[in-house]
This record gives C-alpha cells, structure tokens and sequence, in this order.
C-alpha cells in the first residue's frame, strides 16, 4: 500500500421526503459543503471526487459532470459509481483506493438520491432484467418478504422479533438530528402497522428520503495532521454476485456470510460480537436486523431475538448497532451506504455527540443492494 | 424577501429499448413461443440447471452448454400478493393490482421463475402448491416470456 | 447449421419525473414568467456573473447575490440542426446558440430565431424575445428565443 | 506509476447491431478471451471492475446484467466495482485498486449497446433538467456548437476537420475490428448531409455496439507471466464545468491539466517526440484536433495545420488513431477501453496490418471522455 488512509470528515444534509427547496445539484452542494466544513477543509484542498446514485431515480444520465457545480469537480479528477443500493459503500470503497494508491491525498466522495423526484418502486423495477423478470417485477419489497418468511419458518422468528429491530432504530434515530425519521415506535405500533407484503409491514421497511452525504477520505499525513482523531479504513470487501433475483437463495445471506469472513480474517476477528464496538448495518428492513447479524457472525442462526429483546444491540448494549436510527430511519439511496460509513466513522472519531457509543476502537459500516449484494468496510482508532 | 414560490418540473420520460435476448434468451423464448416448451441449460461442473439459459454458469465460471428441457409443471417456491400502487416502467402508469408475483421452480430446474400466479387470496396460496403454465394462443405468442399468461394452481 | 432467430424485446422506460427547480431556480424561472427578467446570480469572492444561476459559486462555494441583466447580448456559437426528433421544440429552422448576456460571464445556451442562417456569425447582437405573458408558465421556454437586435431597429 | 501493467486484453468486433448476443455474452465473450490472451484462468483474478452505464443498457444497476459474465461470483464472490463512465476511467479505476496494495489482478470489462436505445434521447438527459434538456439538446447538436467555436476562434476549416474523417476512415480499413471503414475524400466528407453545421454524416462516429476487456497485474505478476506487459506509465482525469455557456468550447482545460499530470508521472517532456502513437475519442472529426492541441502535440489552434501536415498519419511521426478511432466504432464507454487495446496492440507489436513501424512503438497515449462536449477526460500513458 502507498499510504494508509483515514476518514477525516463527514457531512450530511437534514434528510427529508422531499427537498423541493433545492435541486439535485444544490442538495449535492450541502454535503459537500458540510463535509468540507466538518474537515475544516476548502475546495481546493481536495484533490478528487467520486460520487454515486441511481439514474433512473432522478432520469439523469452522467451525473458526474451534470454535477460539477454541486461537487465542485471542477478542474478535478472525477469518477462516477454506481451498484445499487450499495453504492453508497461502492464510493466509500473507491475513495479507500484513490489515497491508498498514493495518487490522491484527500478524496471527496458524494452520494445522494432525490426518490421524491421520481416513483421509487417503478424506479427499483428498472433494475430487474427487461426481458425476464421486469413484466412481473414488483420492486424490493417480495424478495425481502419471501426472505423473511423463510427466515421465520425456519427459526421459529416471530413478527414481534422484528418489530424490536425498529423500535430499536427509530429509538435510536430520535438522538440523530439529520435522521428523516426522528419519533420512536412501540413493538404494538409497528405490528398495527399496515400489512405490505406479509409478513413485512409499513413499520418494518425504510423510508424513501432526499439526501445527500458526503466523506472525506485522506492520507496517513494529511490525516494525523488535520483530524485529532482519524477514523482509519481498515479493510473493505464486496460480495456483489447474483445477476437475476431469481437465483438468489432467500434461506441464507451469504453474501454477507462472504463479505465478513474476509474481513475478520483479514483483520483476525474471531469474536466478532465481543471485538467489534459498533456496526452501522444497511438493514432495509426489520427482519434484516435479524437474519443478518446472524449471517455477520454475532450468534447462532435463529438467535438474533434474543440479542434484541436483551438490548445487547441497543445503545448502552454490547454491541450497539445503528445509533443513528439507521436505513429504517433514512434512505437517500445512493448515500445510504455512505451514510452508514460516514456514522461509523464519527463513532471511531468520537464526534457523534448524541448517538456517540463510549470507546469505539472498531465499527463495521455495511452495504446492500442489487440483488442481496453485501459490501463491508471496517474503520479503526488506530492505523492497520 | 417573500418566500419564493417552488416550481417544479414534470416530465413524461419515455425512452425506447431494444433489448436483445441474445442466443440462449432466443433460443428459450422461441422454444416457447413455437413449441409451448421451457427449456434450462446445465452446468457440467456443478449440475446446476439454470433458467433462463445463460453463456456462463456465475459459480464455476463454465459455460452450461447442455440443453435441459424443462416441465410446464412446477413448485410455488414464494409468491406475493402485491397490492400496493407503483408506477410501471413499461407504460408509466400504475400497474393493476392486485395480483400474486410467484417464484416458481419449475420440475428440473434449480433456479426459479419469476410469473403470475392466477390467484390473489392469500389463504388459497401456500408456498410447496403445484403449479401449471397456461400458455396464451399459439397465434397470440411474440416470444416474450409473457406468451406464458400465468400459472394456475393444480393442487 | 440455420441461422438462429435473435429475439429482440421491444419495450420501453417510462417514467414521470417530478424536478424540483428549487428556491433559486424558482426565483430565476419565476421573474421570466412574471416579469420577463433575467436575473443572474454573482458570486462575491469570485466576482463572477452565472447564467444560469447558482445558488452558490460552484468554484468557492460563497451564497451568491441576484443581480439583474439586460435581456440583450452577443453570440458565442450557433449551429442550425437538421434532423428532429420528438425532444426538440417545435421551432423552424432550428438554431441553437451560447448567448453571452450583458454583464454576465458566462454564456447561455438557448434558440435563436428570425434570423437568416447565413446571417450567423460571432458576434452577433441578440436580444430575448419572450412568449406572450398568458403562455409563460415559469420555464426555461418562457423566452421563445434570441433574435438579432438590428431586427427590431438599432 | 510503473507498478500496474496490462497483461491482457480482447475486445468484440464492433457492429450497428448485435442482435444475437445478450450484454452479458458479449462481456462473457470478452472476458474469456482477455484471460486466454493473458494465460490467466478467472481464479487468478482476484478483483473486478464492470464498465456500464443505465441509460444506454435501459436497466438501473446495469452491472447487476454482467455479474455472472464478468466472473464476479465465481467461487463465492470476488471484489468488484462498478464505473459508470468511459472505459479508460474503468481502467483508471482498476489500477488504482492495484496500487492501493489490496489487489493484484483487476479484470476490468466495459460494454455497450448503441442499438438498443435512442440516443437522441440517451444524450439530451445528460444536461441539466431545468435550462438545457428541455431545449432538445444533444450529442450531436452539442457537438456542434463546439465545433462551430472552435472553428471560429482559430480559423480552423471543415476541410481541415474532413480529413481527420478521411485519415481515419481510411485507417479502420485496416481494422478487422472497425465497423465503418473506407477511401472518403475531402470532397464527399464535405458533400455529405449537414446534420448540425458544421458537423455531417461523415464528420460523426457511428452507433454501435460492443465489448471490451484488459486485464491489468501489479509487477510481480506481470513479470511472472510469458507474454510482455504493457506498463501503465502515467495517467490522469480531469473535468470542467457542465454548463456549455460556462466553458469556452475551443479549448479544454481538463485535458491540458489531465495530460499534464499524466506525462508528468510518466516523465514525457515532449510529447510530440516521445509519443509514438495517440489513440484518442475522436466522437466528432473536429474532437481528434481539438484534443490533440490540449494533449500539446501542437499549439493551441494549430490543429488544422498539424492534420494537414500529414504526421497524424500511420506514416507521420505522430499516428493518431491508426486503428480508425471513435470515427469508425463508437460502442460508448467501451470505445475509450478500445483505445488502450488499440494502444497496447501496437506497443506489443501485435496491431496485424495496422502495425506502426518499422520503428518499435514504445510509448503510446490513450484517452477517453465523459459527459458533453468532453467535459471530462481521462489520459493513459502506455509504455513497452
């Protein structure tokens, strides 16, 4: 490697359904205005750009230098990203590489999404197969839910278990000020909720926002230099591999399964429950808050409930996973992966004032997307 | 200042595709069209038999170059009854609702299909229900997958 | 070996799109609409005049300030267009063209029209022709296009 | 940058239309040959980088179509990333995952379908929604208010910009993989329909489809295997403003800054010298003269002169895009990925009957662009 890198700043915008005070370009502007704020960098510090989201979301193509204005690319090296839902964790990744490749020092990376601008579900069914499965496609929501009853069969998981992972996110998102959704639920709330795809209710999914956010990624110089408290890009991975929905085997998550065994190898992680301090999961769904922590190793399959209901993933838990409310909370969905590293991050750094977790040395952030993709990036106190 | 009224952009964006199946989507869909036949390919590495046919089999990295052809037959693997309003891509008007979306394992195949099953009461519908192709009319098929009208429940 | 049929599925992405415009856009769009104005916005640290607007300077990323133009420049580059296809105006011939307005510092690109093709060149003075008031609806079109100022008598 | 090098590479035929392959056979079929030319099997490679782009294959998440083809979920699952932009940004992306030390094989594989869309209206979405889209302009019209400026502010000729199209026409005769390739003259370049003036039919890159593929290894691994490397000598990206009114169309700053930089690490102090072969994305006639000025292989607005002076032929001491360039194939963002093949062909000596020479080819240039009018431009520096 010809630099180890550190995340050095971090900006958001307050997400919301809609921003109809702004335009694409201006909402991009306010992460990186933030982020540049929160680094105490100028533009001209920053030597590239990256940035992600979905075309057909907005029905804008080369976003990258329709962009320029809001990124302020100009007279800059600039890539654009694009995987899906994990394209927030696809541009953090990327930005990982362009300073540890030595060619960058200070990489800014966007990601951002405007669902009110366009009919979400219409949009994600862009995203099935034209000829085989569009016809009949009807967005995320049946796979997750054909997920989910697997899952319970399987397991013996009741509703109630995933009504806990909300109440846990919504909980937790009332300490995040930039939260979309900021007012906590009962476990009753969520199971009243209305009946989507069963057994996935209105309170078991996320939301649609407009958002942006934005992360600054440096060099171990510049890094040590300009932030007290680095949070330092240990190791990342990427299991992006199914190409129809149709293969995918709903009874396991082994995309994640794959994703986080190369990552604690890498690392040496065993314990992963024990050693990692704070995870912020790209869970889309309640159920997700379940099925997956198992697939990441935090316990037996079928015993994730219990982690809930004895508040181990809470704040103040052992693990806590989500303090900042999570996807349930907000989903700007080309920044929902970067959201999630971006939150990982200010817990490593100590900055994440009201939803700060106590003596972060290692927090997971995770993406998901496509077609159960799963990407991972794990942040540290302390250099790898 | 005067709060500055917002203004918004509404814009119909229609955009035509050509979207070419290639040689094993082709050779799939004019089996189907012209003979009512669903047909696979195997992997000869790990047997895995895929649908729709595919240049590679993902895993192995093989080509499954076996022609498996499969029943008309199969297992409701999953379904769901979808019956809340989104936009279709394809007309960019709401798409009707309700109707089940089932994931359907054919009788030799190891990978689903994605079609309608013809019955939207969630207590008629059980993953495990054997479920039957009802093809359009020869004279009505174009060579898309939905020359299949839907599945209907045989159980 | 017969040659194989290639299947082609002919469809379609169609999608309604709901833009935002924004405060600034709506600012801008809204003085064609009402006033047929051209506003720019300026950047103070860069003193840099934009057509179209931005809420901040994409260069320094300072809050702009609005700044009213003449409705009258010159023109940078034009081509007429010979094929059309549904996405164009409705507008015989069709000529586009970049319209450095007065006071501004950067172009902006529009139609020209009542103009004679041959008589295009570098140059060219140019002021906005507005649609009638009761068809201006707060879009980009609300300025039907740039004509040659000597046209309307200099 | 002597760390990365291209091992292996293969590219499909380009064609108005390949009706009888799937995207994913196309890159299927690239991606197996990339590897023979390598002698790597798809274990050896130990990350991906896909090459796509929404709005010309119609899908969001257009990468999902390719996974299986691109060996992404070969074994479990491999790291990959998706660009979305010109392959060379791609590529730029893929050794930038080398350098950072965390891989050593990156395949990156691009693909593109002209046929299958409408680029009337694939082109007019890249410009911004509120003052540009909605006046219907696009690739070409866009192309063509550049070439207009251009002309106008050095004197440059349609007659100059027609014997780039003859030059290259005439070139791609010698490209079995070329799709438009013939004996033009000035005159019948210049009697051809005006589309937008000064641009005609014959001043314009076809549509087409097709698929490439490189595979690029850290040293170790490039030394290890039979076949010589092309070393990756120098490169860098760089983008403007969008605007078109914000940008003077006769000149391109971020292809003077992108080259500078790039012959900068690759230690080229005079290009014209050094350089022993330029392909570049010649979307328009006019763009090959235009580029060439910023490249500095000649003064600002001399690009008439040096076309007419004839080097930019096979036999000049300067051939530009010997193998007929974006003018006789324009599968979009493959194309750019077709340039650093065509590069890497002749530096091989493998280029078949457009082989430079005699002199050995030991330094070429590959380019690439992004958005409208070349807002963004990556520049490739190859060496022997």
């Amino acid at each position: 490697m010809a630099q180890r890198v550190a995340i050095i700043g971090f900006g958001q915008t307050r997400h919301r359904s809609r921003r109809d005070d702004v335009n694409g370009v201006e909402l991009i502007q306010e992460a990186v205005r933030a982020a540049l704020e929160d680094a105490d960098l100028t533009l001209d510090q920053i030597d590239a750009m990256i940035i992600g989201n979905m075309d057909h979301f907005e029905g804008v193509n080369y976003v990258d230098t329709w962009s320029v204005d809001g990124t302020g690319a100009y007279m800059k090296p600039l890539l654009k990203l694009t995987t899906g839902g994990t394209t927030g964790t696809t541009l953090g990744i990327a930005g990982y590489h362009f300073v540890a490749s030595g060619l960058f020092d200070t990489v800014l990376v966007v990601g951002w999404e405007k669902n009110s601008e366009s009919d979400t579900t219409g949009a994600i069914i862009t995203c099935s197969d034209p000829i085989f499965d569009r016809f009949s496609f009807s967005g995320a929501l049946p796979g997750l839910a054909v997920e989910a009853s697997a899952y319970m069969k399987a397991y013996g998981i009741t509703q109630e278990d995933a009504a806990r992972v909300t109440v846990r996110d919504r909980r937790h998102g009332a300490n995040n000020p930039y939260a979309h959704l900021r007012t906590p639920v009962t476990v009753e709330e969520v199971m009243n909720s209305p009946m989507l795809s069963w057994p996935v209710k209105l309170l078991d999914i996320c939301p649609r926002t407009d958002g942006a956010a934005a992360v600054i990624f440096a060099g171990e110089r510049k890094a040590r230099r300009l932030a007290p408290q680095p949070a330092w890009v240990i190791a990342t991975s990427v299991r992006h591999d199914y190409a129809y929905f149709h293969d995918i085997d709903y009874t396991r998550m082994h995309t994640i399964e794959g994703a986080a065994k190369e990552l604690y190898q890498y690392v040496g992680i065993k314990e992963p429950l024990k050693e990692l301090d704070v995870i912020e999961l790209y869970q889309p769904y309640s159920f997700a808050g379940l099925k997956w922590i198992e697939a990441l190793g935090l316990c037996p399959p079928g015993e994730s409930p219990r982690l809930l209901w004895d508040g181990v993933t809470d704040m103040g838990g052992e693990l806590p996973i989500n303090p900042s409310g999570g996807v349930i909370c907000t989903n700007c969905i080309g920044a929902t992966g970067l959201l999630r590293i971006g939150e990982a991050a200010l817990q490593v750094m100590g900055r994440a004032e009201g939803r700060q977790v106590p003596n972060v040395n290692l927090a997971l952030a995770t993406g998901f997307g496509g077609a159960f993709w799963s990407d991972m990036m794990l942040l540290g106190r302390r250099p790898w | 200042m005067k709060k500055t009224e917002l203004l918004f952009l509404k814009e119909d964006v229609d955009i035509p595709y050509n979207w070419a199946a290639g040689r094993y989507g082709s050779l799939f869909l004019t089996r189907l069209r012209d003979e009512g036949k669903f047909i696979g390919n195997r992997c000869p590495s790990c047997g895995k038999v895929y649908l729709p046919p595919r240049v590679v089999c993902g895993p192995c990295f093989t080509p499954p170059e076996e022609i498996v052809e499969l029943g008309d037959t199969g297992t409701l693997v999953s379904y769901s009854v979808v019956n809340y309003p989104f936009i279709d891509p394809e007309t960019g008007s709401r798409r009707p609702i309700p109707y089940t979306l089932g994931y359907i394992r054919l009788d030799g195949c190891d990978t689903y299909l994605s079609h309608f099953v013809d019955e939207t009461d969630p207590a008629k519908l059980t993953p495990g229900l054997r479920v039957k192709a009802v093809f359009r009319p020869r004279e009505e098929r174009t060579g898309r997958l939905q020359d299949v009208l839907h599945f209907k429940i045989v159980d | 070996m017969p040659e194989e049929e290639a299947v082609i599925y002919r469809g379609r992405i169609r999608m309604p799109y709901t833009w935002a415009v924004g405060e600034t856009g709506s600012f801008f769009l809204t003085q064609l609409r009402d006033h047929a104005r051209i506003w720019g916005t300026r950047c103070p640290q860069c003193r840099r005049t934009m057509v179209p607007p931005r809420r901040n300077c994409p260069r320094c990323l300072a809050k702009t300030h609005w700044l009213q133009l003449e409705p009258r420049g010159s023109l940078v580059t034009y081509t007429v267009v010979h094929y059309r296809h549904r996405i164009h105006p409705p507008q015989e011939p069709l000529i586009y063209g970049v319209i450095k307005l007065e006071g501004a510092d950067t172009g902006l690109t529009h139609l020209l029209g009542e103009v004679d093709p041959a008589d295009l060149r570098p140059g060219l003075l140019l002021e906005a022709v507005f649609k009638e008031p009761e068809q201006r609806r707060g879009h980009i079109l609300d300025i039907l296009y740039f004509r040659p100022r000597e046209v309307t008598g200099s | 940058m002597t760390n990365v090098a291209i091992v292996g590479a293969a590219q499909t035929p380009y064609r108005r239309r390949r009706d009888d392959a799937s995207l994913a056979e196309l890159v299927h079929e690239v991606t197996v040959a990339a590897l023979a030319d390598a002698g790597l099997e798809m274990g050896d490679i130990d990350n991906i980088v896909t090459v796509s782009n929404d709005f010309w294959d119609g899908r969001t998440i257009s990468s999902m179509a390719v996974m299986d083809a691109s060996g992404s979920s070969y074994a479990g699952g491999k790291n990959v990333s998706t660009v979305e932009g010109d392959g060379t940004f791609g590529l730029f992306y893929g050794a930038m995952r080398i350098l950072s030390g965390v891989y050593r094989t990156t395949l990156v594989v691009a693909h593109s379908k002209g046929s299958e869309g409408d680029p009337m209206m694939i082109t007019n979405s890249m410009f911004d929604y509120i003052y540009t889209r909605p006046l219907g302009l696009e690739f070409i019209s866009s192309c063509a208010l550049q070439a207009r400026r251009y002309m106008d502010k050095y004197g440059l000729t349609e007659a100059d910009f027609a014997l780039v199209s003859v030059k290259n026409r005439r070139n791609a005769l010698r490209n079995p993989y070329a799709q438009l390739a013939g004996e033009l003259t000035v005159e019948e370049v210049l009697a051809s329909p005006v589309l937008a003036d000064p641009l005609k039919r014959h001043d314009l890159s076809p549509i087409s489809d097709g698929a490439a593929a490189v595979i690029l290894a850290d040293s170790p691994v490039a030394l290890r295997l039979g076949r010589k490397p092309v070393w990756l000598k120098g490169g860098a990206f760089c983008s403007e403003d969008h605007f078109l009114g914000d940008r003077d169309l006769a000149e391109a700053p971020a292809l003077r800054e992108a080259s500078r930089r790039a012959f900068e690490m690759a230690g080229v102090t005079d290009p014209f010298r050094e350089i022993d072969v330029v392909e570049l994305y010649d979307a328009c006639s006019y763009m090959e003269l235009l580029w060439l000025e910023e490249m500095g292989f000649c003064p600002r607005g001399e690009g008439g002169t040096l076309i007419r002076s004839g080097e930019t032929a096979p036999e000049g001491s300067l051939p530009v895009n010997p193998s007929g360039g974006v003018l006789s194939a324009h599968a979009v963002l493959v194309a750019g990925l077709a340039r650093v093949i065509e590069v890497v062909l002749q530096l091989r000596g493998e280029a078949g009957p457009r082989q430079l020479g005699p002199k050995p080819v030991e330094l070429g240039l590959a380019h690439g662009i992004n958005g409208p009018c070349g807002q963004s431009h990556c520049v490739l520096v190859l060496g022997a």
